[in-house]
Parts: C-alpha cells; sequence; structure tokens
C-alpha cells in the first residue's frame, strides 16, 4: 500500500513530537527530582536536546541553535562550574524529599497545571482558527501588499535568519538594545559579585 | 363660725382668702429659708421663735381662710341683677391657681391650691398642732447644739404638709408627699453622728420611696383614664370673684342624695378627677362593666379620647381601671402610713427627737394617706374591690401592730406601734367608706398621739434620755402634770368613753359591724372581731404603759433619781392643751362630721339599733376590761417584763415582730448587697469587660502573633504565595 | 454668625495658650476661665432671643466648606430649641469646669488648659452642626482632646481607662461613617444637610427604593455608635473606667455634655432618618434601657468608689431618658430631652463635689469617710441637695425629668413605666447609702478631722448649679417651650407622618 | 470567554486527552504547562538554591515554547493590522527570553556564589534574613 506523503509527514511530526516532548518532561522531572545538584544540572542537558528538538519541528531552526549555544554551552556550564566552586559533599545536601515537603508542591503546581490546561482547552477548541492554522504547513514565503523597504513584498520563510533579523532591528530594535544593555550589566555585577568579598 | 370682718363683703372676702391662701404654706417656708440661711446668724432664741412665729401666724391664716371658706358664703350671695340668692352650700371651697408648673403635651399640672371642709380641717390640725410642738421643741431642745437646723426641718416639714394637704392636684400632692418624706429622713437622722439614727433615716426614705413608686404608677393611670390629674375643674379665672357658687351645681340642696336631675345636668368645661368621679356616680349603668372609652349622649363624660383604650388590654373596664388606679394609690398611702407590708420604718423613726415623733410619725405626716384616700373618695367608691384591699390591709395592720405593742419595753417604741395600729383602724373605717369617720380619727388621733408622745418626751426629758419603761416607774408624784395628761391620753386612746378617742374608734366599728352585717360578707365579720380584739390590746398596752411608767416604785438609777424634774412651762403648756382637746375633741363633730365634710353617707346605716347597740356594748368592754387588766397586771403588783427572755411563745412572737422587721433588716438587705456584688463582678467584670472587651484585645493580639509566623524567611514559601496569587487569579478569570 | 463666633472663640482664646512660655503659667488658667467665660456670655442670646414660636432651626448659617462635583459640604450651623439648650449648657458647664480645675491640675497647665478649650469649641460645633459631615467631623474632634484629658491627667489606670474609651467610641463612630457615606450615595449624593438628607431619605422609602435591609444595616450602624456615647446597657463599661480616671473637669464635661451626643444622635439622626427600623427595635431599646436602670442602680450600688458610683448612675439616669425617648409619647420625648440637661446639671455638680474631697484627702473610696458632716457643714448641705435632685426629689430637676420620661413610657407600654419607675426606689437607695456612709454615723478617721470646708471659690462655682437645680425644678416650663417643636418635629418622623416638602430647602429660612 | 463548570471526575469527559499526542497546538501548550509546573514544583520544593535557578530556567523554556508555537500558528493567519511579521514576534520574544536567562543565571549564580563564600551553605533554610 502506499502511504500518502503528507500523512507520513504528520505521522512523523507526531512521533518526533511525542519522543523530544517525552525527553523534555522526563529530564525535567528528573531534574527537580534528584538529590545531587550534579545530577540536575546534568540532566539540563537532554532537556535543551528536547526543546532544541521542539523548536525545530516548530519551525524555530535560528531559535533553536541559540538555545543550544545559550543554554547547552553557557548557562549550563555555568551552572557546572558554579557546582564544581562549591562541592557539596553529599552529607550536606540536607534537602529531605519527605510527603511534608513534596506533598503540597506537588499539589499545588498540579493544580496549576489543570488548571491552565482546562483553560487553555476552553478556549481553543480543535476547530478554532488558531488549531488549523497551526495543522497548516509553514508557507515557504508570504506576498504583502504594500512593499517592504529593501525587501520587496515577499517575506521569508518563518524562522530563518532573515526573517528575524529584518523585523529584529527595525520595530524591536528599542527592546533589543535594552536587552543588550541590560547582560552587559549583568555581567559587570556578575564580575563584581564573584570578585570583592561580600 | 364666721371670723370675717363685718366690714367685708363676703363674696370680695372670699376672693381674697382664696387668693391668699398661698400664705399658709409659704409663712413656714420662710421661716425655713431665715433659719437654713442664717445659722449661725441668729441667736438660739430668735431662731426658735422664728420658727414659732412662722407656724402661729399660719395656723391663725389658716383659721381664717378655714372660717371664709366654711361659711363665708353660708347665707346668701348677691346675684348679678342685685337680687339676693339662696345658697344652702355649707362648703364653698376657696380654689387658686397661681401657674404653670410642668405642661408636657396633654399633661398639665399647675401651682394651685384648694381649701374646702377636708383640706381646711386638716390644715387646721396640723398647723394647730404644730404650733404646739414648735413650742413645746424651745423646751425639750434647750440644750441641743443643731437647734437652729432641727426648727428649720420642722418649718420645712410644715411647708411640705401644707403642700401635700392644700394642693389641687395629684401631682402637687406627691410634691407634698415626698417633701414631707424628705424631711422626716433629715429629723429621723437629726443626730447624725450616731450610724444607727441615720440609717433608720435612711430606711424611712426608702420605704416610703417603695410606697411613691405605687403613687406615681396611679396618677399615671388615672391620668391615663381621665387626662387631668386636678382634683376639681379650675377656677374661672385668678383674682377676681369666681361665679360658680351661684350656679345651681355648688347649691347642693340640703341632705344627702338630692335632686340628681339638677345634679346631672352640670358638669365644668374640663373637669377635674372629682368632678369625673361624681359625674361618673350619677350614671345609671354600674362603672364594673362600662368600657374605657364612651362617652355620654348629652356629651356631659366624654372619656373617648382617653389613652387608656391605647394602653390597657380590651379586657380593661373603667372599674378594672379605677381598682388598679386605686390600690396603687393605695401603695403609696402603705408606705406613707406604715401600713402592712410597708410599716417596718416607723418603729425605727423613733430615733428623731421626740417631738419630731409627735408631730411628723404620729400626728400629721402619717395620716396623709388616709388624707389621700379620703381626698379621692369618690374614686375609691367607684371601685369595691381596692376598697376591700384597703379594709382588709387596714385591719390586719390595726391588729398586728396592737399585738407588737403588747411586750415593748421602750415607752416610744410601745406609741410608734400604736401609731401604726391606729392607722390600721383608720384604714379600715375607710375601707368601709366611713371616709368621715376615718378623718374624724385622723384628727383625734392627732391630739391624743401628739399628747402622749409629748408627754412622753416629758418622761424622757425627766429621766435624761431614759427611754426603757423597765427602767422607770412611780414618777407620777415628781411629774404630777406629765401624769395627769399623760393619763387623759392613754384613756383617750384606749377609747374610754366620751374622749375623744372613743367617739371616732367607736364610730369606725360601727360602720365595719354594719357594712358586715349588711352585706353578709363574712370577711367583714373577721375584721370587725380582729378590730375589737385590736381595742382591746390597745387599752391594755396604754395602761401598760401608764402602769410601767408612773405606779409602783422608781427603778432609775440613783444620779438619774436625783435630776427628776418636772417639765418647763414651754413643754407642758402644750401638754395641757392636748389634753384638754384629747379630752373634749371628740364632742364636736361625734356625728356632724360626714356633712361637715359634705361627704356621701357612708352606705350602710350604722344607726341601726342592732348593730348600734352591740358595738357599743362590744367596744365598752374591751376597752374597759383592757385598761383594768393592764392596772391590775402592772400598776398593782409591779412585775417587770422580760420578754426578751420569756419562755412564752406568743410573748416571743410579739416581741419579735413575728419576724417581720427581721426578714427586712437581714433577708431583704443581705439579699441587695450580695445580688448587687454578685451582679458586679459576674457580669460588668467578668463577662462584659474580660470576655468582650478585653477578650477582644487578647483575640487581635493572638490573630496578629499567628500571622507573623507566616513570615518565615524561607524563599520557597514566598515563592508558594506568589503561586497562590497566580492560582488565585487564574481561578477566577476561569469562573469568568 | 452667632454659633461661628461661638465655635471660633474657644479656638481662638486658645491660641495665646499655645505660645504661652512658661509650662505652668497661673496666667492661663484665668486666661481660660476668662474665654469660657466670655463665650458663655457670647452664648446668651440663644436664650433670650431664641424665638419659640418661630422656625425650626434659628441662627442659620451657611458657608461654603467643601463643595466638588459629587462631594458637597457646607459648613452649615443653626440650632432648633433642644440644641440650643445644649449648645447654652456646654457654655455654661465649662467656666465652672474650668474653675473647678483650678488646683487640681498641677502639671502642664497650658495643655491642659488648650484641650479644655479646643474640646469646648468641638461639643459646641456637634449641637450646632446642621450638616451631617460637619457633624462627624466635630463628634470625632471631641474625642481626641477628652482622650488626651484622661491620658495625660487621669489618675493610675489612666492609659487602659483611655484607650478602651477611644476604641469603644471609634468603632462605633467608624461604622456609622460608613452608614453615612451610603446614606449620601443613597440619596443621590446632593448635599449633607440633615433635613435634606433626611427628607429625600423618606421619599426613597415612599417610592421603594430605600428597601427594609438597607434601612435596617444604616440603623445598626448608627445606633451602635450612640449606644456606645450614651451608653446602653451592654456597651457602658468604658463610662466608669474612664469616670474614674479622668481629673474632675473631665468628669464633668464628659457625664454633662459627651454623654449627651448618644441621646442626642438618637433625637437627631437615627429615628429620623430610620422611622420603620426604629419602630421596630425600639421595644428591644426600651427593654435595654429598662434592664440598664435597674441594673445600673445595682452595679452603683455595689461600687466602694464614689466616682464609679456615680458614673453607674448615670448610666440609670440616661437609661430613663432614652426610655423616655423610645416610648414616642411627646411627653416621653420632651421628657427625655430634659433628662438631658437635668443629668448635665445634678451629675456635674456630684462630680465636682467628689473632686473637690478628693483634693482634700486624694481618697475616692466611701470608706475612707464617714461622719465629715460635722466638720464640712455647708459641703455636706450642697451635697446633699445635688444628691436629691439626682434622686429626683420634686422641686428639682431630676424629678420632671424622671416624671415626664416615666409618664411617656407608662404611656407608650404600662411595664416600661412600672420596670423603669424601679429606678426611682434603687436610685434612693444607692444614692442615700453614699450620703449615709460618707456624711453621717461617728467621725472615725482621726485625719478627717481637719478637713477644710468649702471656700469662696468653690462654693461661687456650686451657687449657679444649685440655682439651676431649683430653676429647672419649679419653673420647667420656660425649658419645655423651647423644646417643644423640636419634640413634635421628631414625632413626625418617628410616625412618618412627616409632609414631605418636594426639594425641601436644607434648613427653613 | 465561555463559561466552566466544575464537575466531578466521574462525569468529566475526557475524550480530548488522546489527542495530545498529536502535533497539534493545543498539546504543544500542554507540553509547555506541564514543564511550567514542574518548574514551579522545583522552586517551591526545593532547598537549594541551585536547583531553584535550574527549575526557574525550566520555568522560562516552558514560556518559551509557548512563544513558539503560537508564532507557529499565527503564520497562517491574516497579518493584524498590516504587521508582515506578527509571527515572527514570537520567536523574537523568545530570543529576548533566552538573553534575560542568560543574564538572570549569570547574577544568579555569581550571588549564591559570593553567598557560599561568607556562609558556607546555599541551603534557604539557613537564609533567613528578610525574617528580622
Amino acid at each position: 500500500m502506499r502511504i500518502h506523503l503528507g500523512v507520513f509527514l504528520r505521522l512523523m511530526e507526531d512521533l518526533v513530537f511525542i519522543l523530544s516532548g517525552a525527553v523534555c518532561l522526563g529530564s525535567a522531572i528528573a531534574i527537580v527530582s534528584r538529590k545531587n545538584p550534579v545530577y540536575s544540572v546534568l540532566f539540563m542537558l537532554p532537556f535543551f536536546l528536547g526543546m532544541t528538538v521542539l523548536f525545530v519541528l516548530l519551525s524555530a531552526p535560528f531559535l533553536a541553535a541559540m538555545q543550544m549555544m545559550v543554554y547547552g554551552g553557557a548557562i549550563l556550564v555555568v551552572f557546572l562550574f558554579v557546582i564544581m566552586l562549591i562541592n557539596l559533599q553529599p552529607d550536606e545536601i540536607r534537602d529531605d524529599f519527605s510527603f511534608a515537603t513534596y506533598g503540597p508542591p506537588v499539589l499545588m503546581c498540579g493544580v496549576l497545571g489543570g488548571l491552565i490546561l482546562s483553560f487553555l482547552r476552553l478556549s481553543i477548541p480543535a476547530d478554532s482558527p488558531l488549531e488549523q492554522a497551526f495543522s497548516k504547513a509553514v508557507p515557504v514565503e508570504r506576498v504583502v501588499e504594500q512593499p517592504l523597504v529593501g525587501m520587496g513584498n515577499t517575506v521569508p520563510q518563518l524562522g530563518s535568519i532573515d526573517s528575524l533579523s529584518f523585523p529584529l532591528f527595525r520595530q524591536y530594535v528599542v527592546p533589543f538594545e535594552l536587552i543588550s544593555l541590560l547582560i552587559v550589566v549583568a555581567v559587570l555585577g556578575a564580575v563584581i559579585l564573584a570578585k570583592k568579598r561580600v | 363660725m364666721n371670723l370675717l370682718p363685718e366690714w367685708m363683703d363676703p363674696q370680695r372676702a372670699h376672693a381674697f382668702y382664696a387668693d391668699a391662701l398661698f400664705l399658709i404654706p409659704l409663712l413656714p417656708f420662710l421661716g425655713f429659708l431665715i433659719n437654713a440661711l442664717t445659722r449661725k446668724g441668729i441667736s438660739r432664741g430668735a431662731s426658735g421663735g422664728v420658727a414659732c412665729l412662722a407656724a402661729a401666724l399660719s395656723f391663725l391664716w389658716t383659721l381664717l381662710s378655714f372660717s371664709a371658706s366654711a361659711g363665708g358664703l353660708a347665707d346668701h350671695v348677691r346675684l348679678p341683677d342685685g337680687s339676693l340668692c339662696l345658697v344652702r352650700d355649707p362648703a364653698h371651697p376657696l380654689h387658686a391657681v397661681y401657674g404653670t408648673w410642668i405642661e408636657v403635651g396633654a399633661f398639665h399640672c399647675s401651682f394651685g391650691l384648694y381649701m374646702d371642709q377636708l383640706s381646711g380641717l386638716l390644715a387646721l390640725v396640723v398647723t394647730g398642732v404644730g404650733l404646739l410642738i414648735h413650742i413645746y421643741s424651745m423646751g425639750y431642745m434647750g440644750h441641743d447644739k443643731a437647734y437652729a437646723r432641727y426648727f428649720a426641718y420642722l418649718n420645712l416639714f410644715l411647708f411640705a404638709m401644707l403642700v401635700l394637704i392644700l394642693s389641687d392636684n395629684l401631682v402637687l400632692t406627691f410634691v407634698g408627699w415626698e417633701g414631707v418624706g424628705l424631711c422626716s429622713y433629715l429629723l429621723i437622722g437629726f443626730w447624725y453622728e450616731d450610724a444607727a439614727k441615720a440609717s433608720a433615716g435612711m430606711k424611712a426614705f426608702i420605704f416610703n420611696r417603695v410606697g411613691d413608686l405605687g403613687f406615681l404608677l396611679g396618677i399615671f393611670t388615672l391620668l391615663a383614664v381621665f387626662g387631668t390629674v386636678d382634683y376639681v375643674a379650675p377656677p374661672r379665672q385668678l383674682g377676681t370673684y369666681r361665679a360658680p357658687v351661684i350656679e345651681p351645681r355648688l347649691m347642693k340642696p340640703t341632705g344627702q342624695g338630692g335632686d340628681v336631675a339638677q345634679e346631672t345636668l352640670l358638669m365644668p368645661e374640663n373637669p377635674g378627677l372629682l368632678d369625673y368621679a361624681k359625674g361618673l356616680s350619677l350614671l345609671a349603668a354600674p362603672k364594673a362593666t362600662r368600657p374605657l372609652r364612651f362617652s355620654t349622649p348629652d356629651g356631659r363624660i366624654d372619656l373617648s379620647r382617653n389613652l387608656a383604650t391605647r394602653i390597657f388590654p380590651d379586657w380593661f373596664t373603667l372599674g378594672t381601671a379605677m381598682t388598679l388606679a386605686c390600690v396603687l394609690l393605695f401603695v403609696g398611702a402603705c408606705g406613707k402610713s406604715a401600713q402592712l407590708p410597708l410599716y417596718a420604718w416607723l418603729p425605727d423613726a423613733m430615733a428623731g427627737p421626740t417631738p419630731v415623733s409627735a408631730l411628723i410619725h404620729a400626728a400629721t405626716m402619717v395620716t396623709a394617706g388616709v388624707y389621700m384616700a379620703a381626698r379621692l373618695h369618690p374614686l375609691y367608691l367607684m371601685s369595691p374591690e381596692a376598697m376591700h384591699v384597703m379594709a382588709c390591709v387596714g385591719g390586719l395592720t390595726a391588729i398586728f401592730a396592737a399585738l407588737c405593742a403588747l411586750t415593748q419595753t421602750d415607752i416610744k417604741k410601745v406609741l410608734a406601734y400604736s401609731t401604726v395600729s391606729q392607722l390600721g383602724y383608720m384604714f379600715l373605717g375607710a375601707g368601709v367608706g366611713a371616709f368621715a369617720f376615718a378623718i374624724f380619727h385622723v384628727v383625734t388621733h392627732a391630739f391624743f398621739k401628739a399628747l402622749l408622745f409629748l408627754c412622753s418626751g416629758s418622761v424622757i426629758h425627766a429621766m435624761s434620755g431614759e427611754q426603757d419603761m423597765r427602767k422607770m416607774g412611780g414618777l407620777r408624784k415628781q411629774l404630777p402634770l406629765t401624769f395627769i395628761t399623760m393619763f387623759i391620753g392613754a384613756l383617750a386612746l384606749a377609747g374610754f368613753p366620751f374622749f375623744a378617742g372613743w367617739w371616732s374608734k367607736d364610730a369606725i366599728l360601727a360602720q365595719v359591724l354594719a357594712r358586715a352585717h349588711e352585706s353578709h360578707e363574712s370577711i367583714y365579720y373577721l375584721l370587725y372581731v380582729l378590730a375589737v380584739v385590736g381595742a382591746f390590746c390597745t387599752a391594755f398596752y396604754s395602761f401598760r404603759l401608764i402602769g410601767m411608767t408612773f405606779f409602783g416604785t422608781c427603778r432609775a438609777s440613783a444620779e438619774v433619781k436625783q435630776h427628776i424634774h418636772e417639765s418647763p412651762p414651754t413643754m407642758t403648756t402644750p401638754l395641757l392643751v392636748l389634753a384638754f382637746l384629747s379630752a373634749a375633741g371628740g364632742v364636736l363633730w361625734a356625728n356632724s362630721l360626714p356633712t361637715f365634710l359634705n361627704f356621701p353617707e357612708p352606705t350602710q346605716n350604722a344607726n341601726h339599733p342592732q348593730v348600734h347597740h352591740v358595738n357599743l356594748v362590744v367596744t365598752l368592754v374591751a376597752a374597759f376590761g383592757g385598761i383594768l387588766l393592764a392596772l391590775f397586771l402592772y400598776a398593782k403588783n409591779q412585775k417587770v417584763p422580760q420578754p426578751a427572755q420569756s419562755k412564752n411563745v406568743l410573748v416571743a412572737l410579739s416581741w419579735n415582730k413575728f419576724g417581720v422587721e427581721a426578714f427586712y433588716d437581714k433577708v431583704v438587705t443581705t439579699t441587695f448587697i450580695i445580688l448587687a456584688e454578685m451582679l458586679y463582678l459576674v457580669v460588668d467584670v467578668l463577662i462584659i469587660d474580660t470576655l468582650f472587651v478585653n477578650g477582644l484585645g487578647f483575640a487581635t493580639r493572638a490573630t496578629s502573633g499567628a500571622l507573623r509566623r507566616m513570615q518565615s524567611g524561607v524563599v520557597n514559601l514566598y515563592a508558594a504565595g506568589i503561586l497562590l496569587g497566580a492560582l488565585a487569579v487564574l481561578f477566577f478569570l476561569l469562573r469568568g | 454668625m452667632l454659633l461661628t463666633a461661638l465655635i471660633v472663640l474657644p479656638l481662638v482664646g486658645a491660641l495665646p495658650l499655645l505660645f504661652a512660655r512658661d509650662q505652668n503659667a497661673r496666667e492661663a488658667k484665668g486666661w481660660a476661665f476668662l474665654v469660657s467665660f466670655v463665650t458663655f456670655l457670647v452664648s446668651l442670646p440663644l436664650w433670650f432671643n431664641f424665638d419659640p414660636t418661630g422656625p425650626l432651626y434659628q441662627f442659620v448659617e451657611k458657608h461654603r466648606w467643601i463643595s466638588l462635583p459629587r462631594l458637597n459640604m457646607g459648613f452649615n450651623l443653626g440650632v432648633d430649641g433642644f440644641a440650643a439648650l445644649m449648645v447654652l449648657l456646654t457654655t455654661f458647664l465649662m467656666p465652672i469646669a474650668l474653675l473647678g480645675s483650678w488646683n487640681y491640675i498641677k502639671e502642664r497647665q497650658k495643655e491642659f488648659y488648650i484641650a479644655m478649650l479646643v474640646l469646648e469649641a468641638a461639643m459646641i460645633g456637634v449641637f450646632a452642626a446642621t450638616d451631617l459631615f460637619l457633624f462627624y467631623v466635630f463628634f470625632e474632634a471631641s474625642l481626641i482632646p477628652m482622650y488626651l484629658l484622661i491620658g495625660i491627667w487621669g489618675g493610675e489606670n489612666r492609659i487602659y481607662a483611655t484607650t478602651k474609651f477611644l476604641i469603644y467610641t471609634v468603632f462605633g463612630s467608624l461604622l456609622m461613617f460608613v452608614a453615612i457615606l451610603f446614606v449620601y450615595h443613597k440619596t443621590g449624593s446632593a448635599d449633607f444637610g440633615i433635613t435634606g438628607l433626611t427628607e429625600r431619605l423618606a421619599a426613597l422609602r415612599l417610592r421603594g427604593t430605600f428597601s427594609r435591609t438597607e434601612e435596617f444595616w444604616c440603623f445598626w450602624a448608627f445606633a451602635l455608635a450612640f449606644s456606645i456615647k450614651v451608653p446602653i446597657f451592654p456597651l457602658h463599661t468604658w463610662l466608669p473606667d474612664a469616670h474614674v480616671e479622668a481629673p474632675t473637669p473631665g468628669s464633668v464635661v464628659l457625664a454633662g455634655i459627651l454623654l449627651k451626643m448618644g441621646g442626642y444622635g438618637f433625637l437627631r439622626f437615627i429615628v429620623p432618618f430610620f422611622p420603620v427600623a426604629s419602630e421596630h427595635y425600639a421595644p428591644l431599646f426600651a427593654t435595654l434601657c429598662i434592664v440598664g436602670i435597674i441594673y445600673g442602680s445595682f452595679m452603683a450600688f455595689a461600687q466602694q468608689d464614689m466616682k464609679k458610683l456615680i458614673a453607674y448612675s448615670s448610666v440609670a439616669h440616661l437609661g430613663t431618658c432614652m426610655l423616655g425617648i423610645f416610648s414616642y409619647r411627646i411627653e416621653g420625648v420632651q421628657g427625655g430631652m430634659y433628662q438631658m440637661l437635668s443629668h448635665g446639671i445634678s451629675t456635674s455638680a456630684l462630680f465636682l463635689l467628689v473632686g473637690m474631697l478628693y483634693e482634700r484627702t486624694h481618697s475616692r473610696a466611701i470608706a475612707y469617710y464617714g461622719g465629715i458632716a460635722k466638720v464640712v457643714p455647708v459641703f455636706t448641705v450642697c451635697f446633699i441637695v445635688v444628691t436629691l435632685s439626682s434622686i429626683g426629689l420634686p422641686l428639682t430637676n431630676g424629678f420632671v425629668g424622671e416624671f415626664t420620661c416615666l409618664m411617656g413610657a407608662f404611656f407608650r407600654e404600662p411595664w416600661w413605666g412600672v420596670l423603669g419607675g424601679l429606678g426611682v426606689i434603687l436610685g434612693a437607695v444607692y444614692m442615700l447609702f453614699m450620703v449615709k456612709s460618707v456624711f453621717f454615723g461617728p467621725l472615725v478617721r482621726k485625719s478627717n478631722l481637719t478637713l477644710q470646708d468649702l471656700d469662696s471659690r468653690e462654693l461661687s462655682l456650686l451657687t449657679p448649679l444649685l440655682i439651676m437645680i431649683f430653676v429647672m425644678g419649679v419653673a420647667p416650663t420656660l425649658f419645655f417651650r423651647r423644646m417643644q417643636p423640636a419634640a413634635e418635629e421628631f414625632l413626625d418622623y418617628a410616625h412618618t407622618k412627616k409632609p414631605l416638602r418636594a426639594a425641601a430647602p436644607e434648613v427653613p429660612q | 470567554m465561555n463559561e466552566v463548570h466544575f464537575v466531578t471526575l466521574a462525569e468529566a469527559d475526557f475524550s480530548w486527552l488522546p489527542s495530545l499526542f498529536s502535533f497539534r497546538l493545543l498539546s504543544c501548550l500542554a507540553l509547555a504547562t506541564a514543564i511550567f509546573s514542574i518548574g514551579a514544583w522545583g522552586v517551591l520544593a526545593r532547598r537549594n538554591i541551585l536547583v531553584m535557578l535550574i527549575s526557574v530556567e525550566l520555568m522560562l523554556n516552558a514560556v518559551m515554547l509557548c512563544f513558539v508555537s503560537f508564532s507557529r500558528a499565527l503564520v497562517n493567519l491574516p497579518a493584524p493590522n498590516g504587521n508582515a511579521f506578527a509571527a515572527e514576534g514570537g520567536q523574537i520574544f523568545a530570543l529576548f527570553i533566552i538573553a534575560v536567562a542568560a543574564a538572570e543565571a549569570a547574577v544568579g549564580l555569581a550571588i549564591v556564589m559570593a553567598y557560599f563564600r561568607n556562609r558556607q551553605t546555599v541551603d534557604t533554610r539557613d537564609i533567613q534574613a528578610l525574617k528580622h
């Protein structure tokens, strides 16, 4: 029997989604529930990988790359370094996993999740325009009526670098600069904090 | 008796005396002011003199006014057209209104004075006996430091008593009513350094207050039914001559009953209580069943605007309302006139100076209740039940107090209980409808009881303050004058024939018997028997007193003996006057009194031969029996009673007043105090303050303490807080 | 301008005291007395120029105060017969109270007199305001000086007492404030004029847009505030503490005037605003008053401290006067008003007398005395006279008020009269008991042998009170005549018989 | 928004649950929700500041996921008021989030370091300066 290509692709999408989602969830749970912080940090790796895959799946390849670099490359490593610097002996780790400390948070988060979920479900029914738009394929290029300066009247595919860069430096330029400023400040602060003996 | 000067036109004289009535109470009040404001200023003689002068002038003026009211217009008046018109009106009252006192909404009461035969007679007695006692006091209180204060109080008392008697409305009567209570409080506690005497004064005031509440409520009830507290319709206008005398309604035809048709034609435009009562008494239908809200066809009596129907339940008839009002007023009388169960203050009241006991607690103040009953007798006649109550209470008090008096050893206590008992007789008489004879007994009793007290005072004076009869005896040698006068007084009290007491008491007893004879109600027979026994006891204790005091050998200590002396003339003169009055005072109005007071003749006919003779014999036997037995026991063979140690149950009962006073002093007082303390500690301190007020404070502190613990500083908990907030927002978002 | 002058005068008079350098300047008391006396003189026209047959509100004045689009409060003053008498009572008592504090206040005198003058201004404002908001402002303002008076110049336990006093009162009045705003909003936020509010509420009720529930809630909010002030039975426990701790002049003002604000509130606001609820709850409040009468008398009897005894006695007396007001009979209402005045006179006099005794011996305990009548005869006479007026002896002020109140109560419901009348007996019991154990009996305590009798200052400050006692007892019509229009207006509102003038002017011109 | 009735487990319908196992907007959002809740759980339950920081990262990632999946949906919808790059907005915001997360991690970790140097602990139960 021949399988229709579109259907096959949808099946693949579902499969990848389920796999990466499972990986994310599992590693997230592991991160939170490992007693030793080292393991928590290590479990961040599969989590970020899963997220990356999801981003690709959601047609955000550039974002996926960013995710991989910044999170997997920078933040994760920094965390590792800190763990190493303050090498907690297992006997110093006094996290208790008794029901008393775990029960209430689990309950609360469960309720939170359930509420959000039901909220979403009710506001986005299966036949809502959003869902249908989501299930459609991402157009390779979009045509706009009035031409854009330096781009003509076609917009490149979603998630590609040029599709992101254009708005980033036009309409989102102020937040962008602010963010960069923030990062500078953060770096300086981090350096100062780390250097001087408080 | 027309004391009017010849040159004076009777009508103008009448108007003049009416307008000048205010002088009668005012003079003693001035005396009071002088003595009160210049306490240190004037000499002893001056203060006493001022007081006596005030009393004397007041008495004089009363006499003049009384003569004017009693007969000033007896024979003829000149009609506007100049012709003469015969008025057979033995009583033409003086009535003057000097101004409004309280005027609120529908309620109106004025400063008005009213002197008819009744109030005139009593005013005479009060001022007359008062004058005598003022004179007596000058001698008796001669050695006392607070001389001026004493006479100030005495004058104030005269003022209050005269207001009580002469006022023309119930509320003003109540003013005097409380005023005399105040004076008795002040005078009983006159020697206030002695705590017991001070307490006795307080006791008197409080017992009186209990009665006064009843009096107040009675006023309210009458006000609710009739809408007025005035006794009679106000005079036409102040100052000028009042026409009513030539109005037929005041031309009462001679003889009782009279021409009803003519009577009923006239009702003053805004009637007083007595006008209403008179009018109602002429209506055919029985009052007992008459509804509270009605008006006669010719509009003579209109009770259709009264409050009573709004206030009282539907089954209230006019009769019920009258009963309520009269019984309530009688409660007041019980307080003031020391009837059961409110009598207990009077024996203690003997703590005051003896002349005070004579004036206030024997002659005048304590008879105010009887006066009130007689003043309102038309109302009482409308309510047989109230009369029943009055008769029963009176009879019981009479026998009760007489029994108590039998064993007393304090000379003044004996007289005190005898007073209570005599007051009982008065109410008994009023209760059977013989108001005139009740008043008659008030007058005679004033004479001989005042005499007895003053004599006892002179005895005490001679014995240098000793009041216990067991330490006296054989005084008739040293105190001949006192002995004779007191003997006369005792005879009058005991009801010895042709002495003052005999006439009045005999008349009352006859009325009781006649009532029993006609109504065939066993209760009245019982009352009669009690009264007769009481009479026997009266005779007995009065001569027991005489015997123990004046006969036999003197049992006093040596140094007391050599001080014994007859009292100064200032004290003995009043004794002689009073002695004369108590001997002859009864003959004055033996049977003419009802017509004189123009009271209705008691319904029952006491001259029914059978009743008359039986009563005569019985009372005589009782009196003589009592006298002879007492003289035999206490004058002939000297036995000194020791009732306190007596084994005899009856004696013990009598000595302890059947436990009534003990009940008041111990049970009631203690309960009151304990109750007050308990309430204070439990309700106020514990429940309200501690539990609620401070409890709230503690609760606030506790909760804040609990809440403070939430700020633990653990970051996770704060995060949890944030999350909870998020949850709440989401939740309400979802609720839509 | 008279009323404004009356309010401003004490405040202006207080200014120089602020700048007085010396803490205990002898001039301070003199100046304060002078100011209050002048105030009294200025207030006399309220008696002589007041026309009982004239319009209900007289001496009316209106000034712009706060007028925003939806918030319109005028500085509107005016007095009806009763309010005029209350203002007069205030101005009459204040110089006496100041004279009474002559030697009593030893430290921080200038602050004391400033507080007293401010208090006077606030109290006059309370009775003179015809604008509900203005009334509320003065009502609250009068708390602050009193709070300080008790808290600074009070006895040992003063902090507890003054806090209790303040919290009790403010608790009630804040609830009332909510209700005030509700009523204001409900009547279309036009203005706070009392007459206007009353008539608009009546109109709303006729239109059925002012529901029973709303009315009942508002009623309770108001009633709580004023019942605490009166005080009515279960809410009375602040009074004894406040009185015992307060300095003599504080007690005088508290008993003489501040308590009257409660009854004034019932007369002026609660019943006219919420007649249905008031009629519905009248039996409840009457019962509370009766309980207060009997219970207060028992309390008074149980006290060892004279001031406490008098405090409880005023619980009983004000119970009588509220009973009269709740009878809704003209006799009772006027009696209630009269009882307020006469209670102001006699209780103030009692507190002054006790204060004088306290100045001499520094003891208020009944047991401390006994038999001092011999040492201080004049004092004894004054005390007994005042006592008699307080237990309502005829021809003194106490009788007229009590009599008319009880009459009204009896005409409404005989049992009210009967039970309320028990106060007549009980009052005599505790007062005479105190008199007996303080003045009569043997003089046990040697230190009392040297007690000084009243000096000229004390006599001169008591004399006006004694005179008033008899004047009010003998010629009550002088006062009744003035109260009558106010009382009739009150009853019209109470029985919701008031004919509604369309768009009624706030105060009849 | 439409009204929700909270129903008991018995009468609730779970027929929509299987659809979460397909690649749809709702399932992406559900995944994000789950991750977010787990992160929150970590922040609440753990006492170790490091792990708490990591959990915060999880939550941030969950949010990014939401943005991205919405942008994925927005592409195929008509651009609102002519804004051609409405869809890109989501991804750009995700980008910003990454940046902010980086900064936050840097500063946070620096603070942890400093604190640890003084107090030798990273346990929140010992870090209660806010209490006083």
